[in-house]
């Protein structure tokens, strides 16, 4: 490693050899991972295998117990908290679609733009003409133009998704975090959004979790499969669902 | 005793002049009564003063009669020991006020050394042993040489020395034997009796008496750390048992529940009215009257639990701030509802024999009540415990706190969970009702004394965790205790809750806190 | 169902609000001294001082659904900020007594006198000042609610736990002031005022111009109120009480938007505590009594949760009540009413008052209106995205 | 927002708030009583404040079935002035600012002679400035810290040279007690008693090492350190006292670890002032035997008034176990000593019967007279009483006249000087030294 290059890594994020525990019960162990600049990336495992606890340790909302965790091959995520690490550029859609029910949907990208966050500047907040573009433009790409009004709760599930995917493009951030994205949804909609999540890589880098493998080989990434809080394979779709050890897992043999 | 009794009219004259004494009315006249007959050595004068010790000794101030009710209810004439019909119709007990009460006492003592109870020989000896009076000396020195059990045996010494030492023509070896004696007892009494010796002592006695004081106050300054933690525990044994039920509710499944003292309060009023029926009825059953308490307490504060989730809190679920502000609505409406059924003033609910008085373990006092709610509550505490990790009800109850949809869909009932649940926090504040019923007030505003402690307690150990609970009540009970000797009991009590607020702030979901991400889900 | 009718009506209920306040602030001191004693149209003095009294609470109804209805975070201690806010007062009006009280001690209150003070306490410095202790009006309740949110909301305490240990800091507060060592006056608290700036605290006038001032307050807690929740703040915090941690992941720092409202909050309790001491007449440690802020929750609810109307309507109607049954034949069971009407509320309007009414109204409205086309444009305008003004 | 706000204000919403408001005032103006003349002419009401729900309830109810009690004997013998009496009951609720707005109620609205109530100090003080401003009447029942005289209440409880330093006394001579622990509630009445007690022990000679003062929260109810401490404190070696001012709730518990600890009257006697007949029925009195209390009345005294009172007010509230007390007795004393004064100047006129009340006297309960004072205490008799084991008091002791209520104590620097006179000086708080009335600026 060149001790003086301020960059330790050219990938994006970077995880290596992370561990947590809660109570005993090790989550993630030994993990390491690696994404690189506009990369999309397509995380795959079964129930338990810490996906979600990984994200939770990228966005800074649990503490590794070890290891390390770089951004954009400089930044130690474990001393961030949420906001931060938010605010660095680093966006995350939850696995259950998680939005603000009770405001329009129009209010919630508002909510999501990357403008000023603090106390003063949403007191004294006046909207402007780029912001109400940028809104209109995600509007049009999540295709909820016309819901632009209503309240957030009232949309059907696969909208929620959407517009949670549209909140994150509100957000722009460097690195966007996927949970589930296609879960409940119909095949048309798990259509659209693959070809939403590819259009979206063109100038993001991205993490998607997903079971539906349908959906994973319709994206057409690098695949890395998680079990127990590691790394088990690592490839193609092909190459991965043909890992003899990856079968096991999944068929529980 | 019957032939002395006939006797007596012969001899009379002096004897049944003090006697008749009693009946003046006047504290003077019954002091001067109680001298002359303590001193008089007739055979009646031993149960003429235990009866006035009782307040059996009755009077007619008119025919200046005075007559002794004896235990077995017979009645005799105190002066002529003859049998009585009935007590004449103006005759009112001999009243007694503090300071003739310790005459009476002392007399007693000096009459009852001899006395073949050895109950009655060890309080003889006890009250010689305060009172330090002169001329009981021989008699003491003489029941001393008899005494063959060695617990009076060593207090007939202690009563000794006492004397010893505050006789004025004693021997400086006598008396710095007899402070040595008073040295070893080492509690309060003997200290009280030291400090109490005045100037005049001769300098030699005068020092080793100061330094057994000195060596006495040491020993009680340690002793007093344990009876601090001995408080601490008590007080914690308390606090847990008033939060015990509400682990359930609150812990368990998350039913903020501010009516919760309530069902404390009516856990003792139960106790009231079970002891109201056993005194009415059955007074031989007093001393059974909380066992039979208990499981009514806990039938009715757990029904009414039921009928209170059923009819309002089931509709709240998920709402836990609004069933905050329904059971507090709630709370009010069941205080106002006893003060309306049993009027607004404490009622009175007795302790039993077993729970009354206490015992010295080394220099420390232990009260049975408290040592018996002590008890009490690790037994609810353990019973609670089993009951959830072996029945069925427990294992249900599990199955629907920590995954409701999953519990139904496998064929629980979980309303009927939910409900049984609620019952049994609710069953276990009526149970904490009984226990609080023996140390505090028994009035409608009995809960709300208890509600934001229990909380605290809750919250501190951490919810969902039973154990979390038994941790944080012990530990709030002690530091309580330790802090209160040198802060006071309200600073004591603000620095506890200061202490809670910055805890809070370290632990955000207290001590035993269930870490992971499906909590925070 | 448009959210933007609820929007633009509830600004038409706001106008309503401010107009009925302003109104009786204005009306009922002039009927109180204007019209002969006894007129069918006199408002007598008593009347004025208890309609005093609510309107104060009202604030304190405004200052909690702030931070509950919007934010939500249930304070189960905001008694604690009004109880200072009045004490603050209340030491101003104790030093205005001077040697007016029963000892004639010029410096020292009464109660220190018995207690056999020497010296006034160094807290109780400035004191004989109204801009100091208007200062500390705001300041001690702002100062108290800055450091316990500071310390909560950075450690993430919320929910059951942040309602409990609110709890808890009132009634360390409570056992606090009750000790006399403290130097407030322990249990009876401060009392007996005689004058304020000048003005004698139980001349009509006085009574009056406090009742207009207590509007006035309430007037300006409202729009200050609206103002948050209109602007883009407001859909912040909003935000954090729908998913917390949600609005963190959007890059928002929440525990500083937590403490700026709570803070806010508290600050307005401390100000309706100072404009109730010289109409009650008196400020002692009860006010720090924690069934004192739970019932000040509970005339959010009855009110309407996130309704700042409902929230003042709520204590107005519950304390109404409060007067009405305490008195006469229904006396003994006043608080079987209260109790049943807390349960009821919860159960049957979970929105409120002013919650269900909405509810119940807007739908009914919007299908008798038609140009909905028309509004929509307008509430995008309100919203301030679609066309934002230049001019402004 | 706010150009909105100006938009909508001139629109058509402003008329209609602002009728609603005047709508509002008119209404609240026409809920007052319309002609106040008509509800005085054929009855006189007296208003009752006593609390009857929260934590004084429990104190208080008994004394406002007491006036109701009064009242109805009253109207049985004609009423007064030819008029009946009614009573108006109001809730107070325990709290303090409540108490205020209800007296202002009374007298406003409901526009009563006189009224009788409150219990806790902070009640009496929260009530003074309404009772001033609107000058009317109150009687306050209970024993207080004194340091008070005001010319619209009247005080028939005990003052602490009323209560206080008889009991003292009696420990002194009969019980020869040495070493004092002063144990109270911390409040005004338990703080200034003991301010008081203190300063008339050391006069007394007693040391400071001798005296141990201890307050305890309101509803104090773990005894276990306090007790424990007081046990250590009598091991000195002298006769120890305990002088209790703790407050009704607080002492069930304490009493209960006494008597488990086994502290018996004949070791350290306590002597406590706020515990009458009301608070021993909720405890179990056996272990208690032999503690004092110090009052100027028991339901125990055998006298022809007594009986007779205790036979008719058992038969009012069919209840033959019911029990009378000191602040009952001072109500009673209170009620005939109004209806005297109003008989004598015919009206019932604030003025007119706070002017008659000063000399007024009335009978007590236990065979004396007692007369109002020019200070507005009354003239009471003391007594010491022992618990029995059947919840009543065995008097041991009582003063041989009555004793004038002090309205400040002559033990305090700050007080020693002043008197209430409001016959001669109009004035509560006359300085006898510089001449001067304090109250009225000096």
């Amino acid at each position: 490693m060149n001790v003086m290059d301020t960059r330790a890594t050219s990938a994006m994020l970077y995880l290596d050899g992370v561990h947590v525990s809660f109570d005993g019960f090790h989550a993630i162990n030994n993990l390491s991972l690696a994404l690189e600049p506009g990369e999309m990336r397509a995380i795959i495992g079964p129930n338990g295998a810490g996906k979600t606890t990984m994200m939770d340790i990228i966005t800074g909302k649990t503490k590794p117990d070890e290891g390390t965790v770089l951004f954009d091959g400089s930044v130690d995520l474990t001393r961030l908290d949420e906001t931060r690490i938010a605010e660095l550029g680093i966006g995350r859609k939850f696995q259950k679609p998680t939005v603000f029910e009770s405001q329009t949907v129009q209010d919630n990208l508002l909510l999501a733009l990357n403008v000023d966050h603090s106390v003063r500047g949403t007191l004294f907040w006046r909207g402007s003409k780029g912001e109400s573009e940028r809104i209109d433009k995600v509007l049009e790409t999540i295709r909820l133009t016309d819901a632009r009004n209503r309240l957030a709760g009232s949309l059907s599930h696969g909208q929620k998704q959407w517009l949670e995917i549209g909140m994150l493009l509100a957000q722009d951030p460097k690195v966007l975090l996927v949970d589930e994205p296609v879960a409940g949804m119909t095949d048309v909609e798990t259509h659209l959004t693959a070809e939403l999540l590819k259009q979206i890589n063109k100038n993001h880098t991205i993490m998607v979790v997903e079971h539906d493998m349908t959906f994973v080989r319709e994206l057409g990434v690098k695949v890395t499969c998680l079990h127990e809080g590691s790394v088990l394979a690592e490839g193609s779709i092909d190459q991965v669902s043909s890992n003899e050890r990856v079968v096991e897992v999944y068929l529980g043999r | 005793m019957l032939l002395s009794c006939f006797a007596l009219p012969a001899l009379a004259g002096p004897f049944e002049d003090s006697v008749a004494k009693f009946a003046n009315d006047e504290f003077s006249d019954t002091e001067a009564a109680v001298g002359e007959v303590a001193s008089s050595g007739n055979p009646l004068a031993s149960p003429i003063i235990s009866a006035l010790q009782d307040g059996r000794l009755s009077a007619d101030p008119g025919s200046k009669k005075v007559f002794i009710t004896r235990t077995d209810g017979k009645i005799v004439d105190a002066a002529s020991g003859a049998a009585v019909d009935k007590l004449p119709d103006g005759a009112a007990a001999v009243r007694l006020n503090n300071r003739l009460r310790r005459t009476v006492e002392a007399a007693l003592g000096g009459l009852t050394l001899l006395s073949p109870d050895p109950a009655k020989r060890l309080a003889a000896a006890q009250s010689v042993f305060k009172s330090h009076e002169e001329n009981l000396l021989p008699t003491v020195e003489s029941a001393l040489a008899k005494e063959s059990s060695k617990a009076i045996k060593q207090a007939f010494a202690e009563a000794r020395a006492a004397i010893i030492l505050f006789k004025s023509d004693a021997s400086d070896s006598d008396k710095l034997d007899a402070v040595s004696v008073v040295k070893a007892r080492g509690d309060q009494e003997a200290l009280a009796l030291l400090t109490g010796l005045g100037g005049d002592q001769p300098p030699l006695v005068a020092k080793a008496a100061a330094s057994a004081v000195a060596s006495i106050q040491s020993n009680l300054a340690m002793w007093s750390m344990v009876q601090n933690a001995w408080y601490g525990l008590s007080l914690g044994s308390v606090l847990l048992l008033a939060a015990i039920g509400l682990a359930i509710t609150f812990g368990v499944m998350g039913v903020i529940n501010m009516a919760h003292g309530e069902m404390v309060m009516l856990g003792a009023y139960t106790t009231f009215v079970v002891q109201e029926v056993i005194r009415t009825r059955y007074p031989a059953l007093f001393d059974y009257s909380l066992l039979i308490a208990v499981p009514l307490a806990f039938l009715v504060a757990g029904a009414i639990g039921v009928l209170i989730e059923r009819s309002i809190i089931r509709f709240l679920y998920g709402r836990p701030l609004e069933t905050l502000l329904a059971t507090w609505g709630l709370s009010l409406v069941l205080q106002q509802a006893v003060r309306t059924a049993f009027g607004p003033t404490n009622r009175e609910v007795g302790n039993p024999s077993w729970m009354s008085g206490a015992f010295d373990l080394g220099q420390i006092t232990i009260t049975y009540n408290r040592l018996w709610i002590l008890c009490f509550t690790l037994a609810v505490f353990a019973i609670l415990l089993a009951m959830l990790r072996y029945t069925a009800l427990g294992l249900e109850m599990r199955a629907v706190t920590q995954n409701r949809r999953m519990a139904a869909s496998m064929g629980i009932a979980t309303s009927r969970v939910d409900a049984l649940t609620f019952g049994l926090g609710s069953g276990i504040a009526g149970i904490a009702g009984v226990a609080l019923s023996q140390i505090d007030n028994v009035s409608p505003n009995l809960g709300q004394s208890y509600i934001i402690d229990s909380f605290m307690v809750v919250v501190f150990g951490g919810v969902g965790n039973l154990w979390g609970t038994l941790v944080g009540a012990f530990t709030l009970g002690i530091a309580n205790k330790f802090l209160e000797p040198v802060a006071g009991a309200v600073l004591g009590k603000i620095a506890i809750l200061v202490l809670i607020i910055l805890f809070i702030q370290k632990r955000p979901r207290g001590l035993f806190a269930l870490k992971g991400r499906t909590v925070e889900a | 169902m448009t959210p933007h009718i609820l929007t633009r009506s509830l600004d038409r209920a706001a106008t309503t609000f401010i107009l009925i306040v302003a109104g009786l602030g204005v009306l009922i001191p002039l009927s109180n001294l204007l019209m002969p004693q006894g007129s069918m149209f006199q408002v007598p003095t008593y009347l004025v001082a208890l309609w005093g009294k609510y309107v104060c609470y009202a604030i304190l109804a405004l200052s909690i659904d702030l931070i509950w209805g919007y934010c939500g975070i249930l304070s189960l201690g905001h008694g604690a900020f009004f109880a200072l806010g009045g004490y603050a007062m209340g030491m101003y009006l104790m030093r205005q007594i001077g040697s007016r009280g029963v000892y004639g001690n010029p410096v020292l209150p009464d109660f220190m006198v018995f207690l056999n003070w020497d010296k006034l306490p160094w807290y109780w410095y400035g004191f004989d000042k109204f801009w100091f202790a208007a200062l500390m009006v705001l300041l001690v309740p702002g100062l108290l609610a800055f450091c316990f949110g500071w310390l909560a909301f950075r450690s993430r305490v919320t929910g059951v736990y942040l309602s409990i240990i609110t709890q808890a800091m009132t009634y360390a507060l409570l056992l606090g002031f009750f000790r006399n060592d403290f130097g407030f006056g322990g249990n009876n608290g401060l009392t007996d005022f005689k004058d304020i700036l000048g003005f004698n605290v139980q001349a009509d006038g006085t009574r009056c111009a406090l009742f207009l001032l207590s509007c006035l307050a309430l007037v300006i807690a409202f729009l200050i109120c609206r103002a948050v929740v209109t602007s883009k703040l407001g859909k912040v915090l909003i935000a954090i009480r729908d998913a917390e941690s949600r609005t963190r992941f959007l890059g928002y720092r929440v525990e500083t938007y937590k403490l700026f409202v709570f803070t806010l909050s508290a600050c307005m309790a401390g100000v309706a505590g100072a404009l109730y001491v010289p109409q009650v007449g008196i400020i002692n440690p009860s006010e720090f009594a924690p069934a004192n802020s739970i019932e000040a929750v509970i005339w959010v609810a009855v009110g309407g949760r996130g309704t700042l109307v409902g929230a003042a309507l709520g204590a107005v109607v519950v304390n109404y009540a409060k007067t009405f049954f305490t008195s006469g034949p229904l006396a003994p069971y006043w608080l079987f009413m209260l109790g049943a009407l807390f349960i009821l509320v919860t159960l049957l309007l979970p929105k409120g008052i002013v919650g269900t009414f909405n509810a119940w109204w807007e739908p009914w409205k919007a299908r008798r209106s038609a140009g909905i086309a028309a509004d929509e444009e307008s509430a995008a305008r309100e919203d301030g995205i679609g066309a934002p003004n230049p001019a402004e | 927002m706010l150009t909105q706000l100006t938009h909508d204000i001139a629109t058509m919403t402003r008329r209609r708030a602002l009728a609603a408001a005047a709508g509002l005032v008119m209404g609240l103006a026409a809920s007052s009583p319309l002609s106040p003349a008509q509800a005085a002419d054929d009855t006189i009401k007296v208003g009752v404040l006593h609390s009857l729900s929260g934590t004084m309830a429990i104190s208080e109810t008994t004394l406002k079935d007491t006036i109701l009690f009064l009242i109805d004997e009253q109207n049985k013998k004609g009423g007064v002035l030819g008029k009946k009496l009614e009573a108006v009951v109001v809730d107070p609720a325990s709290n303090w600012p409540l108490f205020a707005e209800k007296a202002r109620e009374l007298i406003t609205k409901d526009k009563v002679a006189v009224v009788f109530g409150c219990w806790t100090s902070v009640s009496r003080k929260s009530v003074l400035p309404v009772f001033k401003e609107l000058n009317n009447i109150l009687f306050y029942p209970v024993q207080y810290e004194g340091e008070e005289s005001e010319r619209n209440v009247f005080y028939t409880g005990a003052a602490p040279n009323q209560q206080a330093i008889p009991a003292v006394d009696y420990l002194m001579k009969e019980e020869k007690v040495k070493r004092w622990v002063l144990a109270g509630t911390d409040y005004v009445y338990p703080r200034t008693t003991n301010k008081i007690l203190e300063a008339y022990l050391k006069s007394k000679g007693v040391a400071q090492d001798d005296i141990m003062i201890n307050y305890t929260p309101f509803g104090h109810s773990d005894w276990q350190t306090i007790v424990a401490d007081i046990k250590k404190f009598g091991s000195a070696g002298k006769k120890t006292a305990v002088v209790s001012t703790i407050n009704g709730d607080a002492n069930v518990p304490f009493y209960k670890e006494l008597g488990n600890q086994g502290i018996k009257a004949t070791d350290i006697p306590v002597v406590a002032f706020s515990v009458g007949e009301e608070e021993l029925a909720g405890i179990d009195t056996k272990p208690l035997l032999g503690h004092l209390a110090a009052w100027n009345y028991f339901q125990s005294i055998k006298t022809p008034e007594n009986e007779k009172f205790i036979k008719e007010w058992q038969a009012y509230t069919k209840n033959p176990k019911r029990v009378t007390n000191d602040p009952m007795e001072a109500h009673v004393i209170g009620f005939n000593m109004w209806v005297k004064a109003v008989e004598k100047v015919k009206s019932t006129d604030p003025d007119k019967v706070i002017d008659a009340l000063p000399g007024t006297e009335a009978p007590n309960l236990t065979g004396g007279i007692s007369k109002m004072l020019p200070n507005h205490h009354i003239t009471k008799p003391v007594f010491i009483g022992e618990i029995k084991g059947n919840g009543q008091f065995d008097v041991v002791w009582k003063t041989p006249g009555l004793v004038a209520g002090d309205a400040w104590s002559k033990e305090l620097d700050g007080s020693k000087d002043l008197i209430g006179d409001w016959v001669e000086k109009k004035c509560g708080n006359y300085n006898v030294k510089t001449n001067k009335c304090g109250g009225q600026g000096s």
